[in-house]
């Protein structure tokens, strides 16, 4: 395709006979948020087709329209040239043969994987009931056939690693066989060699003559999978084309360019350990042993699920552990409690904000004085003064909410300044010690960036940083030393920067790497 | 749906412990094993508490509660004795009285999306006037012939409608229907994203919730013989116990309606335990009270071992 | 946001207010606002403990025995003397305290479901309110209220009303100007991400809880000042009530979002509606129908609301 | 109060009291006076005694009447949670031979016998004594007692007769009181600023709680027409100001004793099966005698009606018995059927 244009994909193409999705002229608020503005886009049968955007961009707001789930303010939307605009309701949408894997995961907690998987095509037997004996066999066979052989149909959902439960999301919706698939950010948790298994799947789809949209942060990801890519930028379609750089793509995205990728790591760690620990047993860690030092960034890596977040809640007080001793700046110390931690000097930045950081309908000066409440207060009163005084040189600092009032509601926020909010809460305790848990999950390039910089000069400032990320390549760029988590022992300890993710991954799958 | 059914064996262990007590506690103060009066009247009285437990667990399993059992029973309790010695079809008119009753709170929580326990705390108040509107003095009758085939004091017919509920039970179960209950319990607006018409379900759920309010009141009047336009009141908290004894969670999702009758079955035992164990009859419902907070101690104490063990 | 639904509830009491006044002369005159105000004020106390066991998600059903059982410990332990009168005060609110603390530890530390250790605790209040006052016919049971609490009722503005005043300061102060509140409010949005900046997400449960017993037994006090005599199944009415009271008021029954203001609005709104429909000589089935219809009626108000955001 | 062993004593026969809920103090008194009995002769020699409440449950109360039947007591005397929902098990009780005798809030089951005061004639007679107060003229309220029984009914049905009968008198609100004295009083007070000028006030039980809301609104006390609380009485006699012109007819709590007496006579065959209505006692503020009709040291929420008196008196208990279910001192207890 030749043509950049501003031009909205359903003008182009309209009268084309060929279209599984189409949306336009697109609104929709969310109180005040006006998430979709005028928003169109068009994906046709047998491509995959990439949605682009920054953090709050509007993806995962006009996928919820094109699916059925929320409606739309105004603008109509056609499946397969029938116009659905008036029936909300994803199970209508699904019997026109659009499937769709969540941002926010959709898996039935409650549930075993087999349920999930068969809720609305169980197996029957007389009268049409449904074999219960019969869901078993009939998951391992749907999962089987996906390649998935690690996971039991039997067990309950909310059992599952959060890796685990994304591709049996995953395999819900291919298993349906849709003629349009939707699937939103559905690496973000995935291990590489899952992303591949996914891909293959994609284009297997796509060559079925399915229509596949997807999005991603991911710049790799859409550059080796789309057939096309749309960009969005603040809810509506910025441009369709069929190939970009990513370059271009940031500037379409964010309309500002960027300088490489990654900050230079220019900082050296101290001398003085920060934080130590020796044999830490909890969850899935079984004799975890490792120096923090001051001013280092210490990344934590491996394969999803090697215990990475039991060493991090561990270290918070969040959970207890079996075994084991943490020392900080020399001494012994027990933390039963995160208000140990807390107090200790230590913060626990989550990964899933919504669930673990925010306090949705509450301020924005609520939610970033949550974790110091206890300093600000005369005899249990806030000093509400020194809370906005405080909250607002943070809020400056980080440049959240383009300089709008710390009154309002957190959940008016785009997920970039969302996460900022969560990571301002713990700038704010002064905390020696960071506990960043893949922090850039589902951020935007652009914010991203702000936040490795933010790193940087954290480090800088003499705090030691433990730093986990799902994504191999940043740990491979922003860390001092890196450890490699295998089965809940410290597998291998590489210097940084590594530079090149391989490394990081090798060692992680690689069989007794250093006994 | 291994959590699921440890938690309600967790139930139907309750009951085996009560019956247990009741048998032993029986046989020393009286110096002999109970009789088939015995059975057959726990088994008749607590038929109606079985079959509002039973709509209440459904509702339950969903996520929400229904306090308006206790105006549906009333009303169909109020129609029942008034109409149904004119003429049997009345029963068929109760049955549909109750669902639409049931209805209207579904369509008001599926579709006015208004909390089922506030929905149910208004509605209980309406239907409990209409029963008073109904039958403001207690009173009417049901024909014998009823009374024979619903719950006859000679022989345990009462046994086949128990049946019948945990059949109806099995059945529902295993159909797909049965499944999006225990979804939406699970996560509604998951269970809605992946193509479950949650509020079509809904619906349904709390208009069942109401035919059994009505079954439950057509077994009730036909074991009191009459009725009473508060005879639904009691059955308000105590279905909630049920449910509660009968392991099902109060989040939603996880539990089976049968745990809830064997919770029904274990709470009656408990009056008749406290009888004959000869507890000071005023310091009965501190027993009952501690009855109900240990099972779902015991309950909790279980699914926290279990998942230890899987942990480890 | 939540300050609207404040406004909703005022609005709701205005409304009430008005069509009574103009269906029924005197109905807001200043006699008769005088007395629904006082009449409000005992579900305006147990709401208040209710609104903040909700405000983290959760409920008390054992507010009725509390109540009960408050009350008669209030007339045994003063013997209906001036003297004693402040030493039964401290004792029954320390009773509301005491069951309260055990539903906050049952909740929080053993996670017993709220709707179950709150019910079962009620079921032991009872238990143990008849037992230990033998059905109320204990030597000291036909004890009045003292003097001085009775007393709280007369004058043109009475001290009950003052009483209430201070109660809803107190909330409000409690709720907004303390990093208690805070705290509160955060438990009660999201409990997982609360306890992960460091707020003693238990603590404040159980806290919450005692607090709500103490409510229950202020009220139980009032009620006996107001009588004077206890009886039994003085709190039964009040079971359903405060809930009703509290999401009149615009508190969310799923946590975290509410006010005090509001609850005071709700439990106005109650007592008006039924103090107009009684004054119309509706019968008591219609009272009954018309009753829930209003609670309907009002969360239709806040659901249209909520559909916004 | 516990239930009696299983090795039947010989000679004594078995007679259970189920009690629905001690919800007021007229309930309470009801017990006491029953224990009391059972402590005097000849009952203490003659019966072997149980007590039972069960709330306000119907079910609760009727799986305590089945495992009397298991028990295999001769008789079982009753104040019913239900007029109705007994019905069922009540049946069965007959139809092992066992003598059922249902008191103040009877079962309907014709097979049971039931000792009571005519509850229509009670609303009517405290109506009729408002109406001749008030020479046919004025305005009335009717407070009411617990709606959907069968004694709040029959009062309310004998009242609106009269005063339906009577075109002068208007009544100008009826609610109810649920017969307990500080709900009563609460929702008096939340009426009465609505109300005109009242003069007659008619009321099923939580007298004591309406009188004290027409004080504290300063309004002018109207004839009170109402039950036999001690309180209320005490505003009749005088000994609490303003004094109130007014009939007190109580329902007595002494019918469990009436019952208990019926059951044991019938089960020794020295009484037909037949029901018993006795009359109940009325007082007026003229005629108030302390320690009689009223009592100056005891609570209002006391009924003062625990015992009749005169000479065709059915029974006569002493104080003690009612407040603390005390046997009367060195006395044989003597209740009078009447003559069949
Ligand atoms: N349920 C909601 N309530 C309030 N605001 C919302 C809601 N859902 C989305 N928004 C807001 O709408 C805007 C668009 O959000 P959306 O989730 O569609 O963005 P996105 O492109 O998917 O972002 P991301 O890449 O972070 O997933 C954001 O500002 C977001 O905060
Ligand atoms: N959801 C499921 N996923 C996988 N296997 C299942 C599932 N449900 C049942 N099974 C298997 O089928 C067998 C039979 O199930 P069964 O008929 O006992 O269901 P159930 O547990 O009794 O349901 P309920 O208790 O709700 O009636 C079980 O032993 C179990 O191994
Ligand atoms: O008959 C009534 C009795 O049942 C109730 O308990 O107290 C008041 C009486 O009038
Ligand atoms: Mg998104
Ligand atoms: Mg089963």
């Amino acid at each position: 395709m030749t043509e950049t244009s501003s031009m909205a994909p359903a003008q182009q193409e309209s009268g084309s006979q060929t279209l599984a999705v189409r949306a336009s002229g697109v609104d929709r608020a969310f109180g005040g948020v006006q998430a979709l503005r005028d928003a169109s886009f068009a994906a046709r049968p047998g491509e995959i087709h990439a949605l682009a955007g920054e953090n709050g961009a509007g993806k995962s707001t006009l996928i919820k329209v094109l699916c059925g789930l929320i409606k739309a303010d105004r603008g109509t939307v056609e499946i397969f040239g029938t116009e659905v605009s008036r029936v909300v309701e994803p199970a209508a949408r699904r019997r026109m043969g659009v499937a769709t894997a969540f941002q926010e995961l959709s898996l039935l907690p409650d549930l075993t994987v087999a349920e999930n998987l068969l809720l609305e095509n169980p197996p029957r037997g007389r009268l049409g009931l449904v074999k219960r004996r019969g869901l078993g066999p009939a998951a391992e066979e749907i999962l089987g056939r996906y390649g998935v052989d690690d996971i039991d149909p039997r067990a309950t959902a909310a059992d599952l690693s959060v890796a685990q439960r994304q591709v049996v999301e995953l395999v819900r919706v291919l298993a349906g066989e849709p003629r349009v698939v939707i699937l939103d950010e559905p690496t973000a948790a995935l291990a590489d060699r899952q992303v591949e298994w996914l891909a293959g799947h994609m284009r297997q789809l796509r060559d079925a003559g399915s229509c596949v949209i997807f999005t991603s942060h991911r710049w790799r990801e859409i550059e080796a999978l789309a057939d096309r890519v749309t960009v969005f930028r603040n809810g509506t379609h910025v441009a369709t084309r069929d190939t970009l750089s990513e370059a271009e793509a940031v500037t379409l995205m964010s309309g500002r360019s960027f300088a490489g990728a990654y900050p230079e790591l220019t900082t050296v760690p101290q001398r003085e350990s920060a934080l130590r620990v020796k044999g830490l047993h909890s969850g899935r860690l079984h004799g975890v042993d490792l120096d923090l030092r001051r001013g280092e960034i210490l990344g934590v890596g491996g394969l999803a699920g090697q215990g990475q977040r039991d060493l991090f809640l561990t270290l918070f007080g969040a959970q207890k552990a079996r075994q084991g001793t943490i020392t900080l700046d020399g001494k012994a110390v027990a933390i039963r409690s995160t208000k140990d931690a807390i107090r200790a000097g230590i913060a626990y930045v989550p990964e899933d904000r919504k669930a673990e950081g925010l306090f949705l309908p509450l301020s924005i000066r609520d939610n970033i004085a949550a974790a110091t409440l206890s300093r600000r207060n005369t005899a249990g009163f806030v000093r509400r003064g020194a809370e906005r005084t405080a909250v607002g040189s943070i809020v400056d600092q980080l440049s959240i909410g383009k300089g709008r009032s710390t009154n309002r509601a957190v959940d008016t926020l785009s997920g970039g300044n969302q996460q900022k909010v969560v990571m301002a809460r713990w700038l704010l305790t002064d905390a020696r010690i960071l506990l960043l848990f893949d922090v850039t999950r589902g951020v935007d390039a652009a914010t991203k960036h702000d936040i490795y910089e933010l790193v940087g000069k954290l480090a800088a400032q003499g705090r030691a940083i433990l730093y986990y990320s799902s994504e191999t390549e940043e740990i491979a760029h922003l860390c001092h030393r890196v450890l490699v988590l295998r089965e809940g022992r410290v597998a291998a300890e590489l210097a940084g920067p590594v530079g090149d993710a391989e490394r990081i991954v090798a060692a992680s799958i690689k069989e007794n790497h250093d006994a | 749906m291994r959590e699921a059914l440890r938690r309600v064996s967790i139930g139907y262990l309750v009951l085996a412990a009560t019956a247990v007590a009741y048998l032993v506690v029986y046989t020393s103060r009286l110096g002999r094993f109970p009789t088939s009066f015995d059975y057959l009247s726990i088994l008749n009285t607590t038929l109606p508490l079985v079959f509002v437990a039973i709509g209440q667990s459904l509702v339950v399993l969903t996520g929400g509660i229904d306090l308006s059992v206790g105006g549906m029973v009333s009303v169909c309790v109020a129609v029942t004795a008034t109409t149904v010695s004119s003429s049997v079809f009345w029963l068929v008119v109760v049955l549909a009285l109750g669902t639409a009753c049931g209805a209207l709170n579904g369509l008001i929580v599926a579709y006015g999306r208004i909390a089922p326990i506030l929905t149910t705390l208004a509605t209980l108040s309406i239907f409990t006037g209409l029963a008073l509107r109904v039958m403001p003095v207690p009173g009417g009758s049901i024909p014998q012939e009823v009374r024979l085939v619903l719950t006859n004091p000679a022989t345990p017919t009462g046994l086949i409608w128990l049946g019948l509920a945990v059949v109806g039970w099995l059945v529902l179960r295993r159909t797909r229907f049965g499944m999006r209950v225990y979804a939406i319990g699970s996560d509604e607006a998951s269970a809605r994203a992946v193509g479950v018409p949650a509020a079509a379900v809904k619906l349904k759920v709390y208009a069942l919730s109401g035919l059994c309010s009505a079954l439950a009141a057509v077994f009730y009047v036909s074991t009191t013989t009459s009725g009473d336009a508060n005879a639904g009141n009691p059955f308000i908290l105590t279905s909630i116990a049920s449910v509660v004894v009968g392991g099902v969670a109060f989040a939603g999702g996880r539990g089976s309606a049968l745990g809830a009758v064997a919770g029904a079955v274990a709470l009656t035992l408990v009056i008749d335990i406290l009888f004959f164990s000869g507890i000071d009859p005023l310091y009965q419902s501190l027993f009952q009270g501690l009855f109900l907070v240990v099972a779902v101690l015991l309950g909790t104490v279980a699914a926290l071992a279990a998942r230890r063990r899987r942990q480890a | 946001m939540s300050t609207r639904r404040v406004l909703y509830a005022l609005g709701g009491t205005v409304a009430v207010l008005l069509v009574g006044a103009i269906l029924h002369p005197g109905f807001a005159s200043w006699s008769s606002l005088r007395v629904m105000l006082v009449v409000a004020s005992f579900t305006g106390f147990v709401a208040a403990g209710q609104m903040l066991v909700v405000l983290v998600g959760g409920i008390d059903l054992s507010i009725p025995w509390v109540l009960n059982g408050a009350a008669i410990v209030l007339t045994t332990s003063s013997l209906g003397q001036t003297s004693r009168a402040p030493l039964a005060i401290v004792l029954a609110l320390g009773v509301g305290a005491l069951v309260g603390l055990g539903n906050g530890l049952g909740v929080a530390w053993l996670g017993v479901p709220a709707v179950v250790m709150t019910l079962g605790m009620n079921g032991v209040m009872q238990g143990l309110t008849l037992g230990l006052s033998k059905g109320l016919t204990c030597a000291s049971c036909g004890s009045y209220a003292p003097e001085p609490l009775r007393g709280l009722f007369d004058g043109a503005l009475p001290a009950q009303l003052f009483l209430w005043a201070g109660v809803g300061l107190f909330m409000t102060v409690l709720l907004t100007l303390t990093t208690f509140g805070r705290r509160v409010y955060a438990v009660g949005v999201n409990p997982r991400a609360a306890f992960l900046s460091g707020v003693g997400v238990r603590g404040v449960t159980v806290a919450l809880y005692t607090l709500s017993g103490v409510f229950a037994a202020l009220a139980g006090i009032a009620l006996v000042a107001y009588g004077g005599q206890p009886s039994l199944g003085l709190g039964d009415p009040y079971l359903f009530e405060s809930i009703a009271a509290v999401v009149v008021g615009g508190v969310s029954i799923l946590g975290g979002r509410g006010h005090y203001l509001g609850v005071i609005a709700g439990s106005l709104t109650l007592v008006a509606v039924t103090t107009f429909l009684q004054a119309q000589r509706v019968p008591e089935y219609g009272r009954l129908m018309i009753y829930g219809l209003v609670i309907l009626a009002i969360l239709f108000a806040y659901g249209r609301e909520k559909a916004h955001d | 109060a516990t239930p009696a062993a299983s090795g039947k004593k010989a000679g004594k026969i078995k007679i259970a009291l189920s009690n629905s809920f001690i919800g007021n103090q007229w309930r309470v008194e009801m017990e006491n006076v029953y224990k009391a009995a059972c402590a005097m002769p000849p009952y203490v020699d003659q019966v072997e005694c149980s007590v039972f409440n069960a709330g306000n449950d119907v079910s609760t109360q009727s799986r305590q009447i089945s495992n009397l039947i298991s028990q295999g007591v001769d008789a079982i005397v009753i104040n019913a949670a239900s007029t109705s929902g007994l019905n069922g098990v009540v049946q069965q009780a007959c139809d092992r031979g066992i003598v059922v005798v249902s008191f103040d809030n009877i079962v309907d089951n014709k097979c049971g016998l039931t000792v009571n005061t005519d509850q229509i004639k009670f609303g009517q007679q405290l109506a009729q004594f408002i109406v001749d107060e008030l020479n046919g003229q004025g305005n009335v309220i009717m407070v009411t007692g617990v709606a959907g029984t069968g004694a709040d009914n029959d009062r309310n049905k004998g009242a609106k007769d009269v005063f339906a009968a009577n075109p002068g008198i208007k009544v100008v609100s009826t609610y109810t009181g649920m017969w307990d004295s500080a709900t009563a009083q609460r929702a008096t007070s939340a009426q009465l600023p609505n109300l005109p000028e009242i003069h007659g006030v008619w009321v099923s039980g939580g007298t004591d709680g309406v009188i004290k809301a027409f004080v504290a609104a300063k309004r002018p006390m109207p004839v009170v027409g109402g039950e036999a609380e001690n309180g209320f009485r005490k505003f009749m006699a005088g000994l609490l100001t303003p004094k109130v012109n007014g009939m007190s007819i109580g329902q007595p709590p002494f019918l469990s004793v009436i019952s208990l007496e019926l059951a044991r006579a019938v089960v020794k065959g020295e009484h037909p099966k037949e029901s018993i209505t006795i009359p109940f006692p009325v007082a007026t503020s003229d005629n108030m005698v302390p320690g009689e009709t009223v009592f100056p040291d005891l609570p209002d929420s006391f009924f003062a009606d625990f015992t009749d008196s005169g000479p065709n008196a059915t029974v006569i208990l002493c104080q003690e018995a009612a407040t603390d279910g005390t046997p009367c001192p060195g006395k044989t207890l003597d209740v009078n059927l009447g003559t069949p």
